[in-house]
């Protein structure tokens, strides 16, 4: 049913945790299975420099969080946004099955949040610097 | 090899019921149907082996059907004893029912007859009197298995099937989680139709058995050359028949010790596991069946405990096997009143004859620390 | 042993296929629906053996659909086309079906379809021509089998299926004495739907085969927790699969050193048999299956001479197999316009791979001989 | 299916032919199923001396036939003439499968046949020598 790579991951997930003080904090929540996934990430010069993730959900759910956090670290906030669908399902081995696609997504929006979660507070952070209030 | 704790979902076939089978396979040559020796050979091998199921149960070798499984057997006494039934078009069902039962009641149910889908408590347990109660002059049949196989619980069969005696309603029960694990007998239970599976009590897969009681009219639903009695038309699996027969001959022979066993077992998971904070057990606490553990895990989805433990060597099953794979929540657990959360983290544990109880307790011990581990990973819990 | 000669009847399994099956039932632990590796390990086993049936008939993995028998697929066949097709109520369908077919159409035309029952001429074979007159367009769909099992005359299957798909009606075809005997192959044969069976090609017992056309639609005849995209219902019978996997390897790999074979006996055997005075050969005499040799016997009837033979060590069959209890006329045999004595007379005989040119010898002599006896005894011919 | 006595009488059937100027001969014919039973006899200071029988026809059938010639062989024809289904079933090694009661019918009609023959050519002597004409 499942790939190696994706038990791999889902019996030993990486990074698992959520970061004190993190620079970005995102969460999914997927309303008709009740899966949740949440980043905490810390970012140093532009680059991802720790992550921590949490799950609960289904096998690919939890397994995919994983898969990310490792494709993330150390890279930049640019890659690491730019990571794909394709590139998460690589990870976990390939094809996941019927209707369990939607793990990948809810990894990705959870990412994608935490991310922006950074970009709105150095945005806030820079107005306050800058004094700036539109 | 890991350790097996799914004997719900198929039990290995006892080497004693694959010796059997062999035998067949490898020495009789020829179809039932054929009258030259082997043919009678062949003929003579079921006969005895209709024997055996019969013992079994308690009833006449001509009043046991060999079928291709258990879902066969449910799916003949439900459109057999409908289609039987003329102009009565009201059905009585649990709704706990295996979907063998289910999907063909409510296949029934789609093209025009009413069903009255009973009502179970929290144990997941039917209440005669409201049985009673649901049974109408029009009623075709009734339905309630002997003991679920998503919980474990055992049902009232006895008590049922003499109400629907007494109210002229014929009645059958979808006992493929019960025969070979419990006492199952048609004298003591006055089922009208009792289906099990071979592959469910250390026989082979691919053969299953309805019981029809002497006397009880069934329509046929399938068509050919008129094998057992025109109900199960096809040449017959001898092979498999011989190592159910000889299946049903080791658990009459063995049933006590194998419920004590298993009740040892049993008993020693629920209280290690019980002993973990969050987990509770569901189903009825006595009246469940020897070998089955279900509970539900707090905090925790079930798949990915199922896994963590497959992959340290320890097979269970999550939900009922049938439709494992969905993620649905099962109707079993919600007709109980569990939460869709509570459901989706439902792990069933089934012991067997040859688990050890060295193996149960490092089972509990795995099982604690898979949760840990999902737990620790759960953004639920430690927001 | 004595020697075998009933393959038509049932094959025995070929020692690799139950090697196969073995291997399963010891090693394998799991439902294909549990998602331990126990389970995904049968499952596997499950799709690998899909890939070589398909391989067999040249069709794709995902249109083959295991059932527990060949009757069972022709069932699903017949009722899923009928039922699929809506407000159409009329079956065209050949007199020489099997009666997993004919059966299955009767109980149809009792419940209120029109049934036109094809003629077939002496051999036991359908017009193209007149195929194409019986089709209407409210034709829910038409059927002929690929070979006969009594008589074994090879119908002209790939054309009726083209006027079929020309015309737009689904086409079935029973194809259990064909497979693994004949190059049968669904992409040379626009058929909708094909079946078969384990047991007939050295496969298991208990397991049979439902080819269907990607996009042919049929509805569902059982119900459970939808194994086999909710056609057969029930937990699959791995081992079953496993064998009939490796049965249709073995036909891939051995078809045309099988048939040769297979030939050479049979014709041996026509040959011997016909300068016996007063024995004729029914069914056609060259477009007929390899392993099948089926003889009337002027004034003696088959059921003494089978036993006798039997007697002798020879496994021969009278009539079809699987009504052969019975003291009926062959439905077949009158459709070819054979008269009740003839038929009644007809004994079948059916070789396969592990016949000898000596055994065949030895049994030509000794029918020779058994028939001679039977004539002796009898009042009708030296009155 | 069969029983061995009726296989061991199928196979190696007992006096099986016609025997020449016979005292009786009967025979009997089952229209539905088409078989026919003859016997021909030969009687002697009133005990059957010699038998011979030929049938066409099931199993039963034939064995039936031959079971019979075995029974009467060397009875009086009182006894034989009372040998009972039962008897004959017996011989067969008990009971035949449903369906297939009617060789014996066949057959003890066959025998029946004989003897009255027997008795009527009988009658019709003892007539000739008194020169009686009723
Ligand atoms: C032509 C044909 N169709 C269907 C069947 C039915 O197959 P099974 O007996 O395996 O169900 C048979 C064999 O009995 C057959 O010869
Ligand atoms: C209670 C119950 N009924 C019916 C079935 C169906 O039996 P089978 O899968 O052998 O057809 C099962 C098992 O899957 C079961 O547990
Ligand atoms: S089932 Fe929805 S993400 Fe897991
Ligand atoms: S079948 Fe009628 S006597 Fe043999």
């Amino acid at each position: 049913m499942y790939r190696p790579e994706l038990i791999e991951h889902l019996v030993r997930p990486q990074n698992v945790g959520e970061l004190s003080e993190p620079d970005g904090f995102g969460e999914s929540g997927h309303a008709a299975c009740g899966d949740v996934v949440r980043f905490t990430v810390r970012i140093s010069n532009g680059t991802v420099a720790a992550v921590g993730y949490k799950a609960y959900g289904c096998a690919p759910c939890i397994a995919a969080g994983s898969a990310m956090t490792e494709l993330i670290q150390g890279e930049s906030i640019i890659r690491a946004a730019a990571i794909s669908r394709e590139d998460l399902r690589r990870a976990l081995g390939g094809e996941l099955p019927e209707g369990k696609e939607h793990a990948l997504t809810l990894v990705l929006d959870a990412l994608h949040r935490a991310l922006e979660d950074y970009w709105n507070r150095e945005a806030e952070e820079a107005d306050l610097v800058e004094g700036y209030r539109g | 090899m890991g350790i097996y704790l799914d004997h719900a979902a198929t039990t290995p076939p006892d080497p004693r019921v694959l010796e059997a089978m062999l035998r067949h396979l490898r020495e009789v040559r020829g179809n039932p149907s054929s009258i030259h020796s082997g043919g009678v050979a062949a003929r003579n091998a079921i006969e005895e082996a209709r024997e055996e199921v019969a013992r079994l149960l308690g009833a006449e070798p001509q009043e046991i059907i060999f079928t291709g499984g258990g879902t066969e057997a449910d799916n003949l006494a439900v459109f057999g004893l409908a289609r039987a039934a003329g102009e009565k078009r009201h059905i009585v069902a649990a709704p706990i029912e295996h979907p063998a039962v289910r999907n063909a009641v409510k296949h029934l149910e789609a093209g025009g007859y009413e069903v009255t889908w009973l009502e179970v408590d929290a144990y997941g347990v039917v209440d005669p009197e409201a049985f009673r109660r649901a049974l109408r002059p029009d009623t075709a049949f009734a339905t309630v298995m002997w003991a679920n196989n998503e919980v474990g619980s055992v049902q009232p069969v006895a008590e049922l099937a003499e109400i629907c005696r007494e109210c002229g309603v014929p009645f059958h029960t979808d006992a493929v989680q019960a025969v070979g694990h419990l006492p199952v007998s048609v004298e003591e239970a006055p089922v009208f139709t009792l289906a099990f599976s071979g592959h469910k009590l250390y026989g082979p897969p691919g053969v299953g058995v309805l019981y029809v009681r002497e006397g009880v009219e069934l329509a046929p639903v399938s068509f050919g050359g008129g094998q057992e009695r025109g109900l199960r038309n096809g040449t017959e699996n001898v092979a498999g028949i011989c190592g159910l027969g000889v299946a049903c001959r080791i658990a009459r022979a063995e049933l006590e010790e194998r419920m004590r066993h298993e009740r040892e077992l049993r008993d020693r998971i629920i209280s290690g596991l019980t002993r973990i904070p969050g987990v509770s057990l569901n189903g009825h606490p006595e009246r469940r069946l020897p070998n089955n553990v279900h509970v539900s895990v707090d905090g925790v989805e079930a798949e990915g405990l199922v896994l963590v433990l497959d992959a340290q060597g320890f097979a269970v099953g999550k939900g009922s096997a049938c439709s494992s794979g969905e993620h649905k929540a099962s109707p079993v657990l919600l007709a109980m009143g569990l939460g869709e959360r509570e459901a989706f983290s439902a792990v069933r544990i089934s012991v067997g004859r040859e688990n050890t109880v060295e193996e149960v307790d490092r089972f509990v011990e795995a099982f604690s620390g898979a949760v840990a581990g999902l737990r620790e990973l759960s953004p639920l819990r430690t927001g």
